[in-house]
């Protein structure tokens, strides 16, 4: 009993913070109500016995990518009239998203309530009663890690070589003028002479204020 | 890529320079040994420096214990360097300290001071105020009606001790210049001229012995 | 479903003992690092705070009246009181251009995530609170009988077997991975405090603190992936079980993680060498620079309480935890030799264990603390993630390599 | 018209044209050659006794004094051989000799001319071995002057001032050698009234002013230009002032005004700034009864002449004479032109009685009466505007409703004197003062508010002979006291009227101010130069 109230109180806040992040003007001020809703939801998560998953959800969605987050917001420094220049956005996509959203709950509410069966399709395990019967261990770190290091080794090694790509791509593109100065200072420091030309898009502009 | 947007930059001038090493390069190279790089064993040897000289405090604590157990904790041998200060004081403080500031006096217990403001202009914290007065005695002809200095401004630099030209003004070895109220880090006239040689601060010395008289 | 009152009870006994352990530790913490720093460097330190004692002595008239003369100074050790009721009572002040609601709720991020990180670490071993009156002291004295039936009948489970109750706030079966989540959210408090202050230095500050937490927080988890292989789970409290045998202790088995993980540890903790986001001598106290009174001391005290929360840590993946060498559930086994001794006893034994490991690794981080001088900012970033890194990720691929063949044989 | 004659020499090694009958020493002033001297003194006759200013001139017999040597076309001169610092060190040497070098408690240390040239032409210790010969010291010439036998160099300056500016004749030089003295003549005292300028001149520390014997010692202060406002001359100074209080009051040369010179009453005219001020706004309107801020008071003024405004011809206006161009023409615009009132004058602030002469002394001890009534603080003769005399009549009569007062003085314009005074205005419903002292009138006015002394504002002054000087503000005036140009620029403001500005700068291009230079910061003089001199010519 007492856990259910918590888990009705943690979702409610979850609810709460959703509700704040789109309603609050500040970015800032956003972004930490939506890191409150990932926290109620890993809490959540802990109560339905996945510890596992609870803890992914703190370490990577509120410990790193909000992180993220808030650092690109302090960084750019921005404001709360800032919020107006997604305004087509919300719109766009934000309104037609939420409006299939809530017609998908709206429908199994629906048929929870009536005690019907959804018709079968794309969502239909949702809300199917014998869905929720758990395998044995469902959630432990053991079963969890025999999964993702067995039946889906493939899907998960590939999505890290993705990653690693996107790593290496950011890093080219965003250090690649200092890089070429870098060369270059380094060249001369050793002696060695300048002129390697093809070493990096940037490396000309660097030369030339070097040699100037 | 174009060979023309890109043409081969000239070497600079002082390549030499700096393949000999003549010019200063913003490299600073390390002195360090291998072993001194690998920084752990380094790290375990400072620990056990500190943790040492830890350890050593702790047991002259014990051996403190004792002593004071006997009622003689006076006399345990101590660790620290430091000195509860008020209630102790340092016994080897050097005898060329500057601290307090005194007026010199004439044999008759006027003030040497001739009121010139060198030290009030020599002063960096603008601490000592002057005013001159009229002497009757025309071969004295100017002397101190007023002569503060604010202790809490000073910084002891004894520039006012060596900008006076009549050695009125001296630093002693006092350095109990702590206090509760500002006000009573004022020190007047009568204040810095009220060291006595033959009483209490007998152990503050002079730096540069007796103070000249008359 | 009815309530289980045991668990109740026992989960209550160990959240007074954790808070309580963490809040006195963490403000003694305060005073030990002073007094440690000066007998460390031959000074007396912190000796100031006393409570006079009133001593008779004889009136200048005759007679006797009361003189507070004696002064009961007790090492010092009132500094930490006296710091408290300083913080507490001083004036609070918010400046002007802050973000306020963001101000305000940085300092108990920090202060939070701190004390949840402790929910986790088995701090003594398992109690069957039935057999605690059982000693071979304790069973002769009849007035206990009642208290003995009481016990055995509150913490039954109904059958007649008696429960065992682990003396750790959260049973999880992530462990660790709960620690380095906690820990990870702590990031938020720093760069949330320094951003809402309005303050360049701060804002410096809480960017240092969140780019140096992330760094090390990866190799402060791998660079206990060695041990969890080996012990084949991050349950801590499985982990400890493990570590009965002396030769199973994590210093013994990975000796150079140790290492690795205090000063990842350090570098989460923000605190010297490692002190970069708050910067005395270039950004003024970082990240808390505009805090004041309790807010600013929340932030102190969540690294005091941070100091011991490592300390506890690290004895429980490396010290062996709460276990003391030798002693078994019944007593001290010595090859074939048995010493027994009763449960309460083994309890307390391992209690004090744990907690003097507790305060000698805080000793030892305050050690160096006070040894080692400040890195520069590249250095701190080089060192995390050219060398720990790395060095974690070798060993990982080592350990995982020697488990292999061992398995395998 | 005839041509001045003019000579052209060289000195240096520089060409230099001068009018026929110019020394050398000032021929060398215009390259800026600078040849030291004592005795000589460009207001005073050439005596060339002290010997210090010999240059070579090729061709002369031997090195001439140049103070007393006129230039001569094709003259070759020079001011830096080798043998003309000789000669100076020498007569260093020589002027040190009974020199007491007591610059410790001399105050002329830090702006001595000896003291200067010791460090720049000789440097070295006295070889005399022998006692110095001691003569009297604290000889008090005057209430005023005090003379130091000991420290007299015997240039003759001072003897020479009284004979050919103030022709009183009271100085001489009596007896010979190392003798010799300078004594009033016939065991007097100096009784004309310039003799501070002695003291001034005084190349040495052997004249010293009473005034600021003592006071301050000279690199603590800071000097600003600034006019005397004692009497109609206007006489130009330099207010030296330290710590918002002014120490001396030096002159400050302008060949049409004063010269060199300045009176001993305009020494002490700095003595009055702050007596019987009056620090803080009062207001005695009903319902705004009490203290009041500076901007009640002023909300205050704005209102009673508002309520004036309907009237014109019951509003009557008076004026200081004390005031600057500036306030003035803002005054005349603000009264005249704003509120269009007729009765607009002038009257005297000060009448201290002290008698003309034909040195510098004027009868009006006002001054800038001239300028005030050039800005057009005059009655409106073609609306039947009432003079001084007339707008105190009227106000006997009641016949005025509105009377502004700036500037204290006005009870001096009544036989009856403070009584008289108190009678006429208690017929007036509205009594406005504007001023820096705490005048009759302002304890009278209904609204009062305080102005700054002329020493802590900016601003210029017409003098007699209708010459302009500008006055620069060298004190902060008391906290929350504004200046006229401030307070008439607001009422201006308030009364809807033309703005013409609400500074000195703004201002002075109206009024045809000079503008002063601007000096550089004052900077703290270094004490090194002295400590040297005392550590190493010490006997």
């Amino acid at each position: 009993m007492t856990s259910s109230a918590f888990m009705y109180l943690f979702l409610a806040a979850a609810v709460a913070g959703g509700v704040g992040m789109l309603a609050l003007r500040h970015p800032i001020h956003a972004a930490v109500s939506l890191l409150g809703t990932m926290l109620c939801l890993a809490a959540a998560y802990a109560m339905l016995g996945a510890h596992l998953m609870a803890v992914f959800q703190v370490i990577i969605y509120a410990g790193a990518i909000m992180v993220l987050v808030v650092y690109i917001i302090m960084l750019l420094d921005l404001g709360s009239d800032d919020a107006r220049a997604f305004r087509s956005v919300k719109v766009f996509v934000g309104i037609p998203a939420a409006t299939v959203l809530v017609s998908v709950l709206a429908r199994l509410a629906w048929h929870r309530a009536a005690g019907t069966e959804p018709r079968p399709g794309l969502l239909s395990s949702i809300g199917d009663p014998a869905a929720a019967a758990l395998p044995e261990g469902f959630g432990t770190v053991a079963s969890i890690g025999r999964d993702l290091l067995g039946r889906y080794v493939v899907p998960f090694e590939v999505t890290s070589v993705l990653l690693l790509a996107g790593i290496v791509g950011a890093v080219y593109l965003t250090g690649r003028d200092s890089a070429g100065l870098k060369a270059q200072g380094n060249a001369v420091g050793e002696g060695k002479g300048t002129g390697d030309g093809g070493q990096a898009e940037g490396a000309p502009a660097g030369g030339e204020e070097f040699a100037a | 890529m174009n060979p023309l947007l890109n043409p081969k930059l000239p070497e600079p001038a002082y390549k030499e320079e700096f393949t000999a090493g003549r010019l200063f390069t913003y490299r600073n190279p390390s002195d360090l040994t291998l072993w001194e790089r690998l920084y752990v064993p380094e790290v375990l040897r400072g620990l056990s420096i500190t943790g040492s000289i830890f350890f050593k405090n702790m047991g002259l604590w014990l051996v403190w214990l004792g002593y004071w157990a006997r009622g003689r904790a006076n006399e345990a041998p101590r660790g620290a360097v430091t000195v509860y200060y008020p209630e102790e004081e340092r016994p080897d403080m050097t005898k060329v300290n500057r601290g307090k500031h005194i007026l010199t006096q004439r044999l008759n217990g006027e003030p040497q001071c001739v009121a010139c403001y060198m030290c009030a202009t020599a002063c960096p914290a603008w601490c000592i105020h002057i005013d001159a007065g009229e002497h009757p005695d025309p071969a004295i002809e100017k002397y101190p009606v007023r002569f503060d200095i604010e202790i809490d401004k000073c910084i002891f630099c004894g520039y006012c001790e060596e900008a006076c030209p009549v050695d009125a003004i001296r630093l002693t070895t006092d350095y109990h210049t702590v206090d509760y109220l500002r006000e009573r880090m004022v020190y007047d006239r009568d204040y810095l001229l009220s060291w006595n040689p033959t009483k209490v601060q007998q152990e503050h010395v002079y730096p540069g012995g007796e103070p000249r008289r008359g | 479903m009815t309530l289980d009152w045991a668990f109740l009870l026992i989960t209550a006994v160990n959240l007074v003992a954790v808070i309580g352990l963490l809040l006195n530790l963490g403000g003694v913490l305060t005073w030990v690092e002073r007094k440690q720093a000066a007998v460390m460097a031959n000074r007396i330190g912190a000796n100031r705070c006393y409570i006079p004692v009133p001593v008779p002595a004889k009136a200048p008239g005759g007679g006797w009246k009361v003189r507070w003369s004696k002064r009961f100074t007790l090492v010092g050790l009132f500094h930490a009181i006296a710091d408290g009721m300083k913080m507490l009572t001083k004036e609070d002040y918010t400046p002007p251009f802050v973000n306020r609601f963001i101000y305000n709720l940085a300092p108990f991020i920090a202060f939070v995530t701190v004390f949840a990180t402790f929910a986790v670490i088995p701090f003594g071993g398992p109690v069957e609170p039935a057999r605690l009156l059982d000693g071979p002291l304790l069973s002769g004295i009849g007035a206990l009988d009642g208290a003995r039936a009481w016990l055995a009948g509150f913490f039954g489970d109904g059958s007649g077997a008696a429960r065992t109750f682990r003396l750790q706030l959260a049973d999880l079966d992530i462990g660790v991975l709960y620690v380095f989540a906690v820990s990870g959210t702590g990031v938020f408090a720093a760069a949330l405090a320094g951003w809402s202050s309005n303050n360049k230095f701060s804002l410096l500050g809480g960017l240092r603190a969140s780019a140096q937490m992330i760094s090390y927080e990866v190799a402060l988890g791998l660079s206990v992936i060695g041990l969890f292989l080996i012990h084949g789970t991050v349950d801590l409290g499985r982990i400890v079980d493990q570590q009965q045998s002396l030769w199973m202790w994590g210093i013994v088995l990975q000796p150079h993680m140790f290492f690795l993980f205090l000063a990842a540890n350090i570098a989460e903790n923000k605190r010297i060498p490692f002190d970069m986001p708050e910067g005395e001598s270039e950004l003024v106290a970082g990240y808390f620079t505009e805090y004041s009174a309790m807010k600013m001391g929340m932030f102190m005290m969540s690294e005091f309480v941070a100091i011991a929360v490592i300390a506890g840590l690290v004895t429980t993946l490396f010290f062996g935890g709460y276990h003391v060498p030798f002693l078994y559930d019944d007593g001290f086994h010595f090859g074939e030799s048995v010493v027994p001794l009763s449960h309460l006893t083994v309890v307390v034994l391992r209690l004090a264990s744990f907690t003097l490991k507790v305060l000698v690794l805080c000793w030892f981080q305050i050690l160096i603390r006070w040894t080692l001088p400040k890195f520069r900012y590249d250095q701190v970033m080089r060192l995390g993630w050219k060398m720990l890194l790395p060095i974690s990720l070798a060993n990982l691929v080592l350990t995982a390599g020697i488990a292999q063949i061992v398995n395998a044989r | 018209m005839s041509e001045i004659k003019t000579v052209t020499l060289t000195i240096d090694g520089r060409q230099v044209t001068v009018p026929a009958g110019t020394s050398v020493l000032e021929a060398s002033k215009v390259i800026g050659a600078e040849v030291p001297h004592f005795c000589y003194h460009p207001g005073l006759p050439v005596d060339g006794n002290c010997r210090m200013c010999i240059v070579e001139i090729d061709g002369a017999r031997r090195p001439p004094v140049s103070c007393a040597t006129s230039c001569a076309d094709g003259m070759v001169v020079r001011t830096d051989t080798a043998a003309v610092k000789a000669i100076r060190a020498s007569v260093m040497e020589f002027l040190l000799v009974n020199h007491p070098i007591d610059c410790p408690i001399c105050d002329k240390a830090g702006e001595c001319m000896l003291q200067d040239y010791y460090m720049q032409h000789d440097r070295k210790r006295s070889e005399l071995r022998d006692e110095k010969v001691h003569k009297p010291r604290l000889v008090k010439f005057s209430d005023r002057i005090v003379f130091n036998g000991e420290r007299c160099i015997l240039c003759t300056r001072c003897v020479r001032f009284t004979e050919n500016v103030t022709r009183t004749h009271e100085l001489g030089i009596v007896n010979r050698g190392d003798r010799a003295l300078v004594e009033v003549a016939g065991g007097g005292s100096l009784h004309n009234r310039y003799q501070d300028n002695v003291a001034d001149i005084c190349p040495v520390g052997a004249l010293t002013k009473t005034d600021f014997r003592f006071k301050k010692r000279v690199w603590f202060l800071k000097h600003t230009d600034s006019i005397c406002p004692g009497c109609s001359r206007g006489c130009n100074v330099v207010l030296d002032h330290d710590k918002n209080e002014v120490v001396r009051v030096m002159p400050r040369f302008r060949a049409e005004v004063n010269g060199h010179w300045m009176c001993d009453e305009g020494r002490d005219i700095h003595k009055r700034i702050g007596v019987d001020r009056l620090l803080a706004p009062r207001v005695k309107l009903p319902g705004r009864e009490g203290g009041a801020t500076p901007e009640e008071a002023l909300e205050a003024v704005a209102e009673v002449l508002g309520e004036a405004r309907k009237t014109p011809d019951r509003l009557a206006a008076i004026a200081s004479s004390w005031g600057t161009n500036e306030e003035a023409f803002l005054f005349a615009k603000l009264f005249g032109e704003t509120l269009r009132t007729p009765h607009m004058d002038v009257k005297s602030d000060s009448d201290e009685g002290y008698p003309e002469d034909d040195v510098l002394h004027t009868a009006d001890h006002n001054p800038n009466r001239a300028g005030v009534v050039a800005q057009g603080v005059v009655p409106n003769d073609k609306k039947g505007g009432l003079g001084l005399a007339g707008i105190l009549d009227a106000c006997r009569r009641g016949d005025i409703q509105c009377l502004v007062v700036w500037g204290p003085g006005l009870s001096g314009h009544l036989p009856g004197g403070e009584s008289e005074l108190a009678l006429v205005l208690s017929k007036v419903a509205r009594v406005v003062y504007l001023g820096w002292k705490d005048d009759p009138v302002a304890r009278l006015a209904h609204v009062a508010l305080p102005t700054p002394a002329w020493a802590e504002k900016d601003g210029s002054y017409t003098n007699c002979d209708g010459i302009k000087s500008t006055s620069v503000r060298a004190l902060d005036p008391p906290p929350g006291v504004r200046g006229e140009i401030e307070v008439l620029a607001d009422l201006q403001a308030r009364l809807k009227g033309r703005s013409y500005g609400r500074t000195f700068r703004e201002l002075a291009a109206k009024t045809g101010a000079p503008l002063p230079p601007r000096r550089p910061a004052p900077a703290l003089r270094q004490p090194s130069l002295y400590r040297h001199a005392s550590g190493v010519a010490r006997p």
